[in-house]
């Protein structure tokens, strides 16, 4: 068995590249800060990125500069509020944004997991948002003989995840909240997987059911505790809820949005060293409870 | 947006934190609920409905989520569709594309929305609003609410009475109030006051609590209203369900 | 919470209608035996069946003169051989056989999953099977402005499928392999199951990584222990090897096709009473090992 | 059907259930497969050639049946694509759709197929044939066949060397030799003697067993073809992968 274990800082160099089509995992859920942290560390530029519904990890690729367009449903802080980092790097010119639907989205990726050029569906035919993306072209369906629209499909470059655990061969085991990560991912060319552990192969024979991304398309495996952090992770950890409060408060700011970049990204050689800097007693606070 | 009309007949802008207000505005939706319905719950107003379906009003009722969590047990109010909350009370983790497909196949009968604004046609705007300078305002954009809009059975909308929300003509039409096929579409909104029904095609004031006057809330939203001439009076939310909810709301 | 359960014999009556459109569960594994048998008893007819790939339970369906037509790309005795009853029944112009790919089969299954009129793929577009099945037609893709197939919908009336457990209320598990079951299940408008154990809530909850078919439209939940046999069930017990084997020599021979249906259907007033009459030491012998 | 010339060269119609004759045609399909590729395995003779690759020849690759059991280690011989032995073998549970969606993708590098027949150019029947007497014979079917064979990046077939089942034109063209876009097709058939290829468009005797003659062989399947130019000699497979592949083929 291949050994794809590797270090963030290395599976973004030599996995993501400018300009690349990128689909970022989690849906309110395991989101992969770790991984997007590193993408900024190393000033990776030009990016697209695109999502359903875009977390608070996008303002981090956005504020940094890493990206250059967005095509998504939804951004904001989920349960909190809009994003003012990707507001304004709209207005200035900075970002170029496709807004688009969540399930139009879904259907995307979809179409780019399934490997067909589309995916007919009867949404957005009406209203402000139809015929404002590209990619969403009028077709006849042969069976009605009436309208219908083709979402166009979605292969990005690479996609970035976060998980459970996998085996170092890349068999990566997820649960908890779904959303729209396996089919982004399997819709991508290759996938960049940090996880919380690594383990056995036999403890992957024993639970094939919650084995979620093919090894085959995932390159890079990284072991990275808390690499979902700030956000939660279904049997891990909580997601802080201060964080994301703070964010909404701070990122209203310009200025204190490069202090936050500074200190939860340039300050630290790596999302190890960052996650060290945080108070024991914040750690303890948001390990898992329950199911 | 004409903003005039703020504050006539000192009901007031309604404040979303106000849990008497949002149980009043979800209890009033659940009116329009029936048992045994599959429920797509939006965050916000809609969870509130959703739990007070579930523990209340129609406690068979299949709570489903965007995220794909589904036959969520709604206890305590989610931050988002992906919330660990309801990921630890839900039956069944289904993808995002296994509930968008339950919404395409017509077999969510119900889908609870809020909104930034909301016109008399029952179009939905979730994407910018201007002001009365011209400046643009973004707000988060559709997420999922332009494909529940399309293909839920019907959706009901679940909103605090600010005037300065309801109007003739909304600033963008993120969800139109045109469904796919034979589905219902927008069928009518919720206040903590009233319920104003879509079926003949723009807003009517259908329903009003016992303790509200029908034409002076009918006044108070600025938009082009009428009576129903078949307007009924639901009786306001006992005091144990709005302990329960204000228990609920404060759990996030 | 709805109590769904009831016996085969109440849920095929009620839900199950002559000329019905049905979706058999089970791919090489789970399949739904006991409420195939049930079908048989109670004799309903005119049936259209539809499959990816047929394995023998559709060989009693046919020989029972259930079924008129089978829509499927692959018929007959899985690693065995040919279903000499489907061929005949063909021949004779008892069956209207369509035949199709796996493939297409389960990308029209699952464009009724999804609630779209048909499924854009490049198969189907060349050879002899192309052009012989009306709901596979040809489009013109808007992205591509090529040719590509376009694969019509199936929502078959009722899908019957046999699984692990589930609660009264239908939320139903499933592991092992999966095959078609799922798009099938969510294609079809409604569903009846059978499990080998009702499981409490509390049990669902602790795991609803494992429930895969959605609650709202499962109307039938049947206890039914070694309802999949003479096939497997993950975790419960092995394939019975041999009832395979005989199956593909004895019906060959017409006439022992109807002691066959005699013997494991019509002798028995319900599933129960047919697999107390297999011997003690089969049952043992079946039992699952490993993982 | 041409039988005229069943068993001439004394070769005789392979029986299938012989191992060392279906051994040495697995052998002979691992020739044309290179390590960490992705292979789309179906029932018969496609799984001893996937158990070859595992465990002697590319033990990096990764194996895909069309039930959705995915990075399955193939140690014994599985009765159908669904078999428990291969789902206890199994890092992944899939769907037939994520299978068949991989292959749509483009992912995987070889298709591994049997047919009734086979064609020159690389046609293949699974659905029916028709006897001297016109009688039509009814197969199980494409199954995943006609799909593997447009969708896999390249396909090999693996067949007894039965000089009924390679016929210049296939009764029935059930997977047509004509792939999607770049993807190559059916690249090449082999049988327990040699490996004819058909990535000139017709098939041409492209490797040998070196204890075989290539005018023989090329000549003892009853269709035109050629013996290449740059005809390569394989040597068989050892002692030791004969005894694996023997008890492999007891474990069904």
């Amino acid at each position: 068995m291949v050994n794809k274990i590797m270090t963030a800082k290395q599976a973004v160099k030599k996995y993501i590249n400018n300009s690349d089509m990128v689909f970022v995992g989690g849906f309110g859920h395991a989101i992969p800060f770790a991984i997007a942290q590193e993408i900024v560390r190393q000033k990776i530029c030009q990016l697209h990125l695109v999502k359903t519904g875009a977390d608070i990890v996008f303002d981090m690729l956005v504020a940094s500069g890493c990206a250059q367009s967005l095509t998504c449903g939804w951004y904001g802080n989920p349960g909190i509020g809009v994003s003012y980092i990707i507001s304004q790097a709209v207005a200035s010119g900075k970002l170029k944004l496709t807004e688009s639907t969540n399930f139009s989205m879904m259907l995307r990726l979809h179409a780019g997991k399934l490997g067909i050029p589309f995916i007919p569906s009867p949404i957005l035919s009406d209203g402000d948002l139809a015929d404002s993306i590209s990619e969403v072209k009028s077709i006849i369906c042969p069976f009605s003989n009436t309208k219908i629209k083709a979402h166009g499909a979605l292969n990005p470059d690479v996609a970035i995840v976060h998980a459970q655990r996998s085996d170092i061969n890349g068999n990566v085991q997820l649960w908890g909240s779904i959303g729209d990560t396996l089919d982004g991912c399997e819709a991508s060319k290759k996938i960049i997987c940090s996880v919380e552990e690594i383990c056995e192969q036999d403890e992957i024979l024993l639970s094939p059911h919650l084995t979620k991304l093919p090894a085959h398309k995932v390159v890079a495996v990284i072991k990275q505790p808390f690499g979902a952090y700030p956000s939660y992770l279904h049997g891990f950890y909580q997601r802080d809820e201060k964080y994301y409060e703070n964010h909404s408060t701070n990122s209203k700011d310009t200025s204190k949005v490069q202090e936050w970049l500074e200190s939860v990204v340039f300050r630290h050689h790596d999302f190890d060293s960052y996650i060290q800097s945080l108070p024991d007693e914040l750690i303890r606070e948001l390990k898992w409870s329950g199911t | 947006m004409k903003t005039e009309t703020l504050n006539k007949n000192n009901q007031g802008p309604l404040v979303l934190d106000d849990s008497i207000l949002q149980t009043r505005a979800a209890f009033m939706a659940t009116t329009e609920i029936t048992d045994h319905q599959t429920i797509f719950v939006g965050i916000g107003l809609p969870c509130l409905v959703a739990h007070i379906t579930q523990n209340h009003t129609t406690p068979n009722c299949h709570l489903v989520f965007e995220s794909g969590l589904t036959e969520v047990v709604c206890k305590t109010q989610p931050l988002s569709t992906a919330s660990a909350n309801i990921a630890k009370t839900s039956k069944m983790h289904g993808s995002m594309l296994d509930v968008f497909s339950m919404l395409q196949r017509g077999e969510i009968d119900v889908g609870l929305l809020s909104a930034a604004q909301i016109d008399i046609f029952g179009n939905l705007n979730s994407s910018k609003l201007t002001t009365n300078s011209g400046k643009i305002i973004s707000l988060p954009g559709s997420g999922g609410a332009h494909d529940i809009s399309v293909l839920a059975n019907k959706v009901i909308v679940v909103m605090p009475a600010d005037p300065r929300r309801f109007v003739n003509n909304v600033d963008y039409i993120t969800s139109p109030n045109n469904p796919y096929r034979n589905r219902k579409g927008v069928v009518g909104v919720a206040t903590p006051d009233a319920y104003f029904s879509f079926e003949t095609g723009q807003a009517v004031l259908q329903k009003i609590y016992s303790d509200r006057d029908a034409e002076e809330i009918n006044a108070s939203l600025n938009w082009d209203t009428k009576i129903s001439s078949k307007l009924e009076t639901i009786s306001p939310p006992s005091n144990e369900l709005f302990k329960d909810a204000s228990i609920f709301l404060n759990t996030s």
